[in-house]
């Protein structure tokens, strides 16, 4: 069992590594041959830094869009940032002192992951706007995530596991050693559905995460008429 | 006073039971205990409303000059271990430090008579402290002794303020140097729990009255307030006495003799 | 680091402590290792509110079977770094903060247990010195 | 009130979001452009043979050119946020005019065959091929677009489904299936210089005609000079402007304005188009071809500056564009910004105290302002972000005294499309157009009865056409809308200009 | 009638940045000094067994009344229907909820364990009154985001004034709650009286109204609104009232305290004796809170001028502090009555008070503490207007009541 799910997390994580490296590099080499900043924008790199920042952090468009939608994802994703520093702490030895700072937080976070993520998914039935616009896979997406969040839950609240195992496990992968995993059923459900969010991470629309930086109508500086803003193959049609 | 006091601890005694519903269910009745290693102590059977522990002060007793209930109180509970914070006022961290038991002097002021006597938590049948207190950390066992439980204590402080006696401390400083029997750490707050361990393990006695014994004085004598025949109700009944604020109507299980 | 002790179950266990003298923990130790903290918990509230002491999962009796030693017999405080609860807590960063006001080493220990049999009087003078007896 | 074969939908007090009612609207489409027009841009004339293969290798083209499409495509998340912000979805109710819903026509077909979830379960993620039906349906909703970009400010990743209708049209173009009305007037502006196909000898007619009213109305010898070589500005404005009530009046204005500011300024009869058509085909290669008469102009004439008139999706061009399609303009004045708007300018001098303006000339008007949507959301004035906003209601405050802003949620960069931009601005497409303009004519009819607003100032020529063409449908009069620069040229008083009022305060000085 | 227009708080970015820089910087030192605080306990406050709570409590209390305080505008125009009052609603709501966050933020940041909230927030002794306002704060603060739905959400309009009317009994609650806080320890003479709960409601009128004027002031300055004479004189009015009424029930409070006997040591401290404690009465709680407002508002002259009526506010605040710093250190720093008819010569070790009044000096981080929470309620105030719409348009007499602007035309 443990050299399964030993395999399974290589793997995992080389598809997670390789198809999102694949994904950034192309989305960073296609030019954007045209200023198309939605306005008012900011003027200056710093002024779109503090844009991305306010996107990423507050959802800043999402704010104004949707009040509902806001508070559930953004509950979700907070949630989902706490909860992935907490975690850091079986994947990091010494576990560095921020880390163990935000422990407490990080079990309020998976909470609040988990209402997040069933406001989400209420709202796809419930508007009939967004129940149109869902494909079968939005629906995966949630149901993954949501029970990767009860099942960890269920682990802290409930069967408790052997944390220091499994941080031996993971330790272990990092030399190409096989420790055992305990055999509990919802550490083993937990981990599986992990591996499977890292293989579809790349090929999904979770690449909204990286998408958001790449976004032209968001990172774009607003001097278009300061500096000349030219793509390789436009400057070639100059040429003729 | 025996007889202002008793007959009515008896008929509070189903209203207790209620109000104390979170002790009642903590003394999980029937739990099977194990002994796995030699060295641990049988465990006892758990407290019960069969007691109601108290104390007399014999203020006519208590000495000028001597401190030795208070001392035996620090040591008991590991009070003398704490020290005060590098760059603390002295005159402040006087102020600061937590104290289960104080010696207190009094002035008559018609006579000028001069009253030496201890001062702790008066383990009050009707404790403010426990009726403010927002978690339930602040609790009244059901032998009626009144204690902090600083595991759910937040450090607000509201007991203090309830307090009419000023019995209660709050641990202002980190504190390094403790004893098994007596944790305590910055942030809570504590009092005078009427040696506890001792009563929990058997034994009749607290380390202030056993002091002030030792030094021969005698004028505190602890014992069980709902046992007719036991050395305290036997003292009470000999001396006319009275509580300290008797006018709030706490019925403390602290009496004093002489004031 | 703290792993290179942990090849197997068990290696937590201080050489030095009474434990590694001792067969079994108070309970099995896989169970031990995932669920302790409910177990002190638990005890925790039974002794606090019902005056149950020195029971089989009380804290002074983790601490004091567990406690590691140094050369001279001093007792090492149980939560120092590569100590029997830091070795664990340390590196699953769990914090523990019991020992804000618990005693670290067995410590004038609990009134019950050795204390206690000493100590047999019903009232009057009791022997001061005892109740500090510190190991 | 306008007769319509349709359904006009009622003006509420407050927004409503509707039910979805899917395919409402899959039988609204624009002509088909004609083989002749096709030629004219370097496109087949009708639909080619292979044109599904054809079709994707244009997207995977256009996927490797344009970074927006590609993340675009890529990141939607299906949130819902953008989907009740689009006024073709408020006024048609068609799930298709989502947003969303309009981008993910194209998302399922770019999954199908570009992504590999799509090749593996195309079910699962909802990807599909490029049939014939789906070809119709492109046809049909992203002539619905109207590329005001109002949905790309409330998606959290900024996707812009402008840029994928956009992208949409050019493939088809591509493929033979053009759009009658953009193509054709594409062809115009490369034969003739300008949309409305008029002639050199024909501008210059009006504009004398504009000098004459001027002299009449001002008894002041205000000047609208064409084809002058040496002038140190050229203005490039919309045609429109030459003859249409209200854009004229606000043509005037500039003059006016120039007049007033001493400065030598000109048209060209080369570039006498501001719009750029080639945007909303969502060809660079036609909206750079278009974009270089300008060039051309100013260094035939040789002037010193670019200034271009009241248009939106012309601002959007000339702000954000011109510089990459035909700069670089080292040979204009550096000093001033290249181009400049016409409402920068006159806010300058109005800095500057250098107008004259008399607010209560235009007392007989309530205002409120529409902010059009490209000026808003893809372009900016002055030096400060949001100067798009301020500049305009600035000078309309200078020039009035009556002016009232629509709700908050309804202007500025969340301003409601007027309905008929992106190409729509056609006849054919009259059913769209009236309906996609119900939020916006919802709101100023709040204004209209809350706060007795009685006109509606906008500094786009797409805007002020449609809105005179809709109106009428909801009951309103074609005549309350009116150009920013008619408010100035009204409010202007014109040095040397005889005036009552100035023999007034001359009575009362005295 | 004319719809209201709110729009989102539309200063320039850069003076809304720079504010919201200063402000988070006020709450960063607040958040350093509670964390220094907790880091070394509480020794490092001037805090004492004696005075157990000390500078923090002042302005918890302060911004927890004045919370339910500024909900009161909004009443005024749901509850009793003038409709000069509606547009003032929301930002009322926001205030309320602001402040109270602010407030309970300091109060639990002053905890001996603040770590331990998760056991304040699940365990309750319903016999406290401290838990009782547990809940009657979070529920406070969860129907006042109900009422401000209500009000901003058409479809919830017409429960505007169940939900308003609601609020305000709960406001009502919650401020006599806050009251009984002190009310129900018997062991202190000061705060042994029913008068103070009521007290604690016209001070929170007072106290909540200033705080609004001064906020309304700035922002609507800020972006250039209008605010019209009439709509001055009604705030200006309506804070006189508010103020009188909290002078009139100190007046009480006294003389019930002097009427019963025992108490009138106490009362020499305060009124006489108590050194700064009765220097803070009598120049803090009466003349700067209380006199000197009155008679700015009252003034024919200057009651009409925006800047004197912010004066006026200003003062109340003050005051207000001074007040809440009288009540709750004063009290406790005078010692408690535990043996009638005796002088206490000693009481435990020396330092040690028992018969003297106990020593406290406010330490910094204690105060900065304090800001920090006032910090707090600025600062999402001022996000909150900026992001939702809260402020209206305009306060202009004749967009607010055109009826009232046509009578006086
Ligand atoms: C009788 C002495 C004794 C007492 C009392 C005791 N333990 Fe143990 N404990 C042991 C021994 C012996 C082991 C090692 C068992 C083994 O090697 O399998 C152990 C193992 C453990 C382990 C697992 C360590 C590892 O290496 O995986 C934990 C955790 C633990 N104890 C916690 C506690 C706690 C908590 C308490 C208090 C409730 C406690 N122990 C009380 C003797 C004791
Ligand atoms: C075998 C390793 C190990 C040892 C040894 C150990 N612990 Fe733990 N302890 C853990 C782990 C892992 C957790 C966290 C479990 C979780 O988060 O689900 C934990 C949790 C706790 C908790 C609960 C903390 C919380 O925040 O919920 C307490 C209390 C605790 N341990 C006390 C002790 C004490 C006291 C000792 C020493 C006598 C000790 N532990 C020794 C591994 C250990
Ligand atoms: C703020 C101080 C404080 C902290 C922190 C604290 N305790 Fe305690 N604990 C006490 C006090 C005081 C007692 C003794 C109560 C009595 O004697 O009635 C006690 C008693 C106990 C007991 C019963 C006595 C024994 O030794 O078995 C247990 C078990 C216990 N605590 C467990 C814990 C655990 C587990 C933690 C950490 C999660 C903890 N405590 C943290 C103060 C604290
Ligand atoms: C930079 C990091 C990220 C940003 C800025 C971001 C932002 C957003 C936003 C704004 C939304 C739309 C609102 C919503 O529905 O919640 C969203 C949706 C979503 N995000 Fe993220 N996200 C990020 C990272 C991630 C990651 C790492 C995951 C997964 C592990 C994730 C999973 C999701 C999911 C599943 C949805 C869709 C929710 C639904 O179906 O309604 N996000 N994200
Ligand atoms: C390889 C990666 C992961 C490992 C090894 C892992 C392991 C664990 C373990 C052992 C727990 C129990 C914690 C405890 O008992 O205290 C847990 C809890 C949890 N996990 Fe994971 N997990 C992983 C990835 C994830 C991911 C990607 C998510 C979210 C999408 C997630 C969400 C949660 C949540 C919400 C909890 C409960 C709250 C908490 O304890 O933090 N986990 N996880
Ligand atoms: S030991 Fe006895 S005599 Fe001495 S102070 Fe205490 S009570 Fe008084
Ligand atoms: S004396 Fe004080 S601490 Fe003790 S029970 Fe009474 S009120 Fe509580
Ligand atoms: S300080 Fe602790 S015991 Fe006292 S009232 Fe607060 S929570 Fe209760
Ligand atoms: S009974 Fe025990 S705890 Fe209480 S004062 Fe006496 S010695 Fe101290
Ligand atoms: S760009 Fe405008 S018209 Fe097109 S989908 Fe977005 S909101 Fe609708
Ligand atoms: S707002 Fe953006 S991410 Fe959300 S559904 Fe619309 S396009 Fe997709």
């Amino acid at each position: 069992m443990s050299d399964v799910y030993a395999g399974l997390f290589y793997f995992a994580a080389f598809v997670l590594v390789a198809g999102l490296t694949n994904k950034v590099i192309q989305y960073a080499r296609t030019p954007a041959p045209l200023k198309i900043p939605t306005t008012p924008a900011p003027t200056t790199k710093t002024g779109v830094a503090l844009r991305l920042t306010r996107e990423v952090v507050f959802f800043e468009s999402l704010f104004r869009g949707s009040k509902w939608t806001w508070i559930f994802g953004w509950m979700f994703h907070f949630g989902l940032f706490l909860v992935t520093l907490r975690h850091l702490r079986y994947f990091l030895e010494p576990v560095p002192m921020p880390i163990q700072l935000i422990q407490p937080f990080g079990i309020y976070g998976g909470i609040a992951m988990v209402i997040g993520l069933a406001g989400l998914w209420g709202r796809r039935f419930l508007v009939d706007r967004v129940r149109y616009i869902t494909a079968l896979s939005d629906h995966l997406i949630l149901a993954l995530l949501i029970t990767i969040g009860l099942s960890g839950l269920m682990m802290r609240f409930v069967v408790h596991t052997d944390i220091m195992r499994v941080k031996q496990f993971f330790q272990g992968l990092y030399v190409g050693q096989v420790y055992t995993l305990p055999a509990d059923p919802l550490l083993l459900l937990h981990l599986l559905l992990v591996a499977v969010l890292m293989i579809i991470f790349p090929y999904s629309k979770l690449l909204h995460a990286p998408g958001l930086f790449f976004s032209p109508s968001r990172n774009q500086v607003d001097n278009p008429r300061e500096q000349r803003h030219l793509a390789p193959w436009a400057r070639r049609l100059e040429q003729d | 006073m025996k007889n202002e006091s008793e007959p009515t601890n008896q008929g509070r005694r189903d209203f207790l039971g209620a109000a104390a519903g979170l002790t009642a269910a903590a003394v999980a009745p029937g739990m099977v205990l194990h002994t796995v290693d030699s060295e641990a102590a049988a465990p006892t059977g758990g407290v019960s409303d069969a007691h109601r522990w108290g104390l007399l002060v014999d203020t006519s007793k208590c000495a000028d000059g001597c401190t030795a209930c208070v001392d035996a109180c620090d040591q008991e509970n590991g009070l003398n271990l704490q020290s005060q914070p590098l760059g603390d006022d002295e005159l402040k961290w006087q102020n600061q430090r937590a104290t289960w038991i104080r010696k207190v002097k009094l002035q008559d002021n018609l006579t000028g008579q001069v009253t030496n006597l201890p001062l702790m938590c008066q383990h009050c049948e009707h404790p403010p402290c426990v009726d403010v207190c927002p978690t339930g950390a602040s609790f009244k066992r059901a032998d009626g002794i009144v204690m902090v439980d600083r595991h759910t204590c937040i450090g607000c402080r509201y007991c203090m303020m309830a307090c009419p006696y000023k019995a209660r401390s709050f641990i202002h400083e980190q504190v390094d140097q403790k004893l098994t029997r007596a944790p305590r750490g910055k942030g809570c707050v504590e009092s005078c729990n009427l040696c506890a361990h001792r009563l929990d393990t058997g034994d009749i006695s607290t380390a202030c009255a056993d002091a002030c014994s030792a030094e021969g004085h005698q004028a505190l004598v602890f014992g069980d307030l709902k046992d007719p025949t036991g050395p305290l109700r036997q003292a009470l009944a000999k001396k006319p006495n009275r509580q300290i604020r008797q006018d709030l109507g706490l019925n403390t299980g602290v009496r004093y003799a002489g004031i | 680091s703290a792993m290179a002790k942990a090849e197997e179950v068990g290696d937590f266990v201080q050489p030095s402590s009474k434990a590694a003298a001792v067969e079994n923990c108070v309970e099995p130790t896989e169970y031990m290792r995932r669920n302790h903290f409910e177990l002190i918990r638990h005890q925790r509230d039974e002794t606090v509110y019902g005056g149950i002491r020195g029971a089989k999962h009380s804290l002074s009796g983790c601490v004091s079977c567990h406690v590691g030693y140094d050369r001279q017999g001093t007792p090492i405080e149980i939560d120092a770094e590569g100590q029997f609860c830091s070795s664990c807590h340390d590196y699953a960063a769990v914090e523990m903060n019991c020992f804000d006001c618990h005693a670290t080493v067995p410590k004038g220990e609990a009134w019950n247990h050795e204390v206690a049999a000493a100590h047999a009087h019903p009232t009057g003078a009791a022997p001061l010195a005892a109740t500090s007896a510190e190991r | 009130m306008a007769k319509a074969d349709f359904e006009v939908p009622e003006l509420q007090q407050y927004p409503e979001i509707p039910a979805v009612e899917p395919g409402v609207m899959a039988h609204s489409s624009p002509f088909k452009s004609k083989p002749q027009f096709q030629a004219d841009l370097g496109f087949p004339g009708e639909l080619v043979d292979d044109w599904q293969k054809k079709a994707l290798d244009k997207m995977g083209d256009l996927l490797s050119r344009y970074r927006s499409l590609r993340v675009y495509l890529d990141s939607c998340v299906k949130c819902g946020s953008c989907t009740d912000k689009c006024h073709y979805y408020l006024g048609t109710h068609d799930p298709k005019n989502m947003p969303v819903g309009r981008q993910d026509l194209m998302r399922k077909v770019y999954r199908r065959h570009f992504t590999l979830a799509g090749r593996l379960f195309p079910k699962l993620v909802g990807a599909e091929d490029l049939t014939e039906e789906v070809l119709g349906d492109w046809y049909s909703y992203y002539h619905q677009c109207s590329q005001c970009r109002r949905c790309s400010v409330f998606c959290p990743y900024g996707i812009d489904t402008a840029e994928i209708s956009m992208a949409a049209r050019e493939i088809m173009d591509h493929i033979g299936v053009g759009q009658k009305y953009c193509n054709e007037i594409i062809g115009k502006v490369y034969k003739i210089g300008n949309n409305l196909g008029l002639p050199g000898p024909a501008l210059a007619d009006t504009l004398e005609g504009l000098e004459e009213d001027v002299f009449d109305d001002t008894g002041v010898e205000v000047k609208y000079p064409l084809d002058q070589e040496g002038a140190e500005i050229l203005l490039v404005t919309p045609s429109a402007d030459f003859f249409a009530e209200p854009h004229v009046d606000g043509l005037i204005g500039y003059g006016k304005v120039f007049h007033e500011a001493g400065v030598s300024w000109t048209l060209s009869s080369h570039a006498s188009e501001a719009a750029n058509f080639g945007m909303f085909i969502g060809s660079y290669e036609n909206m750079r071809r278009v974009a270089l008469r300008i060039r051309e102009a100013a260094i035939k004439l040789g002037v010193k500056r670019i200034v271009f008139g009241e248009c939106g999706h012309a601002w959007r061009v000339a702000y954000s564009f011109l510089n990459t399609l035909a700069g670089p303009w080292d040979f204009l004045d550096q000093r001033y910004p290249i181009p400049q708007h016409i409402c920068e300018f006159t806010y300058g001098l109005i800095q500057e105290g250098k107008l004259n303006l008399d607010k209560s000339r235009n007392d007989d008007m309530v205002l409120t302002y529409h902010d059009s949507c490209n000026v808003a959301r893809a372009s900016r004035m002055g030096d400060r972000p949001g100067g798009q906003f301020d500049i305009p209601r600035a000078i309309i405050r200078a020039t009035c005294n009556h002016f009232y802003d629509m709700d908050e949620e309804t202007i500025r960069d969340r301003t409601f499309c007027c309905g008929g931009g992106g190409g729509l601005l056609t006849d054919d497409l009259m059913e769209v157009r009236v309906k996609g303009a119900q939020p916006r004519v919802e709101a100023l009819n709040n204004v209209i009865q809350e706060k007795g607003v009685t006109h509606m100032a906008a500094i786009c020529a797409i805007c002020k056409s449609q809105f005179t063409k809709v109106l009428p449908y909801y009951g309103m009069d074609l005549d309350q809308i009116v150009s920013v620069h008619q408010l100035v040229s009204n409010a202007l008083v014109l040095t040397g200009e005889e005036t009552e009022d100035e023999d007034e305060a001359a009575d009362e000085a005295a | 009638m004319k719809r209201i227009v709110y729009r989102e708080w539309l200063v320039e970015p850069q003076r809304y940045w720079g504010l919201l820089a200063m402000l988070a910087g006020v709450i960063a030192v607040g958040g350093l000094s509670a964390l220094y605080m907790e880091h070394e306990g509480h020794w490092v406050t001037g805090m004492t067994n004696s005075v157990v709570w000390g500078t923090p409590h002042v302005f918890a209390v302060f911004l927890i009344i004045a919370a339910s305080g500024a909900l009161n505008v909004a009443s005024i125009g749901t509850v009793f229907d003038k409709v000069a009052y509606k547009p003032l609603a929301r930002l009322s709501g926001l205030l309320a909820v602001a402040l109270l966050v602010g407030g309970l933020l300091v109060l639990v940041l002053d905890l001996g364990r603040p770590d331990r909230l998760l056991v304040a927030m699940t365990t309750y002794n319903f016999s406290s009154i401290f838990a009782w306002n547990i809940f009657l704060y979070s529920g406070f603060a969860a129907i006042v985001i109900g009422y401000l739905w209500t009000m901003a959400e058409r479809k919830g309009n017409h429960l505007q004034k169940p939900v308003g009317t609601f609020a305000f009994l709960w406001r009502l609650a919650l401020t006599t709650g806050t009251g009984s806080i002190f009310g129900f320890l018997v062991g202190r003479e000061a705060y042994d009286t029913a008068i103070l709960a009521p007290l604690f409601v016209v001070m929170s009128f007072a106290y909540g109204l200033a705080i609004y004027i001064l906020v309304l002031f700035y922002a609507f300055d800020a972006d250039g609104r209008p605010i019209g004479q009439a709509m001055l004189k009604r705030l200006k009015n309506l804070l006189g009232l508010f103020v009188a009424a909290v002078l009139y029930f100190t007046l009480v409070y006294h003389l019930t305290k002097l009427y019963g006997a025992k108490n009138s040591d106490i009362e020499a401290f305060l009124l006489i004796n108590g050194g700064l404690y009765t220097a803070l009465f009598w120049v803090g709680w009466v003349l700067i809170g209380g006199l000197i407002p009155l008679g700015i508002v009252y003034h024919p002259e200057l009651s009409k001028q925006r800047d004197w009526i912010a004066t006026a506010s200003a003062l109340v605040v003050a005051g207000g502090l001074a007040a809440m710093y009288v009540i709750i250190i004063g009290s406790q720093a005078y010692p408690q009555e535990m043996f009638p008819g005796h002088t206490v010569i000693q009481f435990g070790a020396p330092g040690d008070v028992g018969g003297r009044v106990a020593p406290y000096s406010p330490s910094f981080p204690e105060l900065l503490l304090g800001l920090g929470g006032v910090g707090v309620a600025l600062l999402i105030t001022a996000v909150g207007i900026r992001v939702l719409q809260f402020l209206p348009e305009s306060l202009a007499d004749r967009d607010v009541d055109p009826h009232a602007s046509a009578r006086h035309a």
